[in-house]
């Protein structure tokens, strides 16, 4: 998996600069063209689906800088990769700490 | 020679960063945490440490995978936190001391620890909310700094087995060098917590209690876990509790527990806090 | 299982890069450096290596002072020369094995190296010229590499002791590859020299001579010295010698020599030269 | 000295590209304030004294790629240091591989 997402995990570490995070916006696939990320790292981050990100390489602390452009916090994430809503999502966890 | 005051492992969720920022410490989602830390905040004014040894992992702001090292550690004069790119704020700088940290590098590499070493090292948030949460009241230089950091981001990791003995030997570093410095060590990170994939928003209470526990009593129980292990009990992010094993290291055979704290969740973490001290 | 044909240790001066491109091997300055090679040539020629481990020092190209690593491996597709300030030209692209990267680096840290692995990675002079001096024919992805890097620049250094368990432990990881590659070993750098200070210019036969000599009968032999040891027998950059121990180390127990070379001056250097197959 | 010689070693490391080799050759004084390097290691820039420059906190490594600017080679760089003419250096390499 490492070898398999250097290129996207490379563009979301450019992530770390607010002028980066203005260009990409402005013109995500040209951004991803940039970093050379290949059809299914660029689908996966046009869509913004996590899981396909991961499942093309990207690390999850990589990944979530690209969260953060979009002002998706950790519960957005966790609820669009488990399939339910950001409130089960997070009575989910306050449940945890319950038993 | 330099005296150890005592470890204090504790989480380092980035969203915290932001209570802290907007005062939210009364707030009814984040008191349960908050309450763990007076008393830390008594026993440090009691101890006053000159220098904090920092043992975290970075997320991404000074080290990509280009250049992804095991055990690193900080040599420079001053570390910077900057801009992590997910919206947090960025803290004021911190104080290193360079004398310290020399000393622990020929030490460490004399004691066949692989380092890599930083003459310039960014701090993320790791780094620095443990430290804000410890000394709110913190002034510039009132307390000088040694990071030391450990790859928890790019597989393979170290081994708790190894971590252990990495916080050992840093143990006898410090207690080598030739100053009247106090020392605390600090470990981040953890406790269960998972932030990908279809399992994202585990966490075992279970184990981290034990874990927690067995940690004071008997560190080397860890080492009977690998890192796949570690994964699947505590989560992909769960296995920052290396950087609290490194801490528990530091502390020697026996500590006794000065405070302790754990409560589910802040953000998707289960966030414990551990204070110890030599014994 | 991989095989290890064999190991050789040859030195890296960056001068060397400019003889090649001018064509100077039979030059009177040259000869008698260049005339080592030919023998290890038609033995390589019968090994047939697929793959070269080349274990060798950077000198201020890929790492600089704020990450500086003890030992790091390479794990990227390919890696590219660059210009590294001196003038020496640069030489073309080398092909990695992603496989045998990340199966050394898995191998390595479960045995305790705390390695820096390298995703993308420039290599200097100190890889590129011995890959040239051995196969000068060299196309564009006939021979696969895996870099390994070791600091002898920064002080501390790792010592010899380390260096030779670190490549016992790399023959280890080589042979527990499932692959039918055919692997060669490369020590780059040494022999004595020092570039530095009021002792510019030392040179130490006596010292390099009773070392090739023990490196192949008694590899443990080195491990009696220190770095400052070495650097005193040997000079400030003699101490690349570290290099070919740890490349002794991958040949395991017992070697024999296929071929070896001594000629003072190349450049300010003892250039040496030593082939050697495992028994 | 690895701390005391951190600007100049940084400041040499950016010779490795031809561009800030060109921007220091056309105002090294300004070339070394821009690293912040302190008075004695500009000092020995200036004048190009390899032994100030070590004194200085400077790496041989790092060193090398200020000398290479000047097309200085490691025998000008020796003898230098050693005092004595090139040719007289040479000369005592030849000589340490005839015993
Ligand atoms: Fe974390
Ligand atoms: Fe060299």
């Amino acid at each position: 998996m490492a070898r398999k997402g250097y290129a996207l995990n490379k563009m979301c570490y450019s992530f770390n600069s607010e002028e980066n995070r203005q260009e990409f916006l402005a013109d995500p696939a040209a951004y991803c063209d940039k970093f050379a990320l290949n059809d299914e790292q660029k689908k996966a981050v046009l869509s913004l689906q996590v899981l396909d990100m991961l499942a093309a390489g990207g690390n999850a602390y990589f990944i979530a800088k690209l969260g953060g452009i979009y002002k998706l916090d950790m519960q957005d994430v966790g609820a669009q990769q488990t399939g339910v809503t950001k409130e089960e999502f997070m009575a989910k966890l306050v449940e945890a700490g319950r038993n | 020679m330099a005296k150890i005051v005592g470890g204090i492992c504790t989480t380092h969720v980035p969203y915290i960063g932001r209570a802290i920022a907007k005062n939210l410490q009364q707030d009814p989602y984040w008191k349960p945490f908050f309450d763990g830390f007076p008393p830390i905040h008594a026993w440090l004014d009691q101890v006053k440490p000159d220098v904090a040894v920092v043992v975290y992992n970075d997320h991404g702001l000074n080290f990509f995978l280009d250049k992804m090292p095991t055990f690193s550690i900080g040599a420079a004069p001053e570390y910077h936190h900057a801009d992590e790119g997910w919206g947090i704020p960025t803290t004021g700088s911190f104080m290193g001391d360079q004398d310290l940290s020399w000393h622990m590098i020929d030490s460490l590499i004399e004691d066949e620890f692989d380092l890599t070493t930083c003459q310039e090292m960014l701090v993320d948030h790791a780094f620095t909310i443990p430290i804000d949460l410890l000394l709110p009241n913190r002034q510039a230089g009132s307390i000088r700094t040694v990071p030391v950091c450990q790859n928890t981001v790019q597989f393979p990791l170290p081994s708790a087995k190894r971590c252990l003995a990495f916080g050992r030997a840093i143990r006898k570093a410090i207690e080598s060098w030739d100053s009247d410095a106090r020392v605390v060590v600090l470990g981040t990170g953890g406790l269960s917590h998972q932030l990908d994939g279809e399992r994202a928003g585990f966490i075992n209470k279970k184990f981290d209690l034990e874990f927690m526990d067995k940690l004071v009593s008997e560190p080397d129980w860890v080492s009977q876990y690998s890192i796949p292990d570690i994964v699947e009990l505590t989560g992909t992010q769960g296995v920052e509790l290396l950087n609290w094993v490194t801490c528990r290291g530091v502390l020697g055979d026996k500590v006794k527990i000065v405070h302790s704290n754990y409560h589910i969740p802040i953000s998707n973490t289960a966030a414990g806090t551990l204070a110890m001290e030599s014994i």
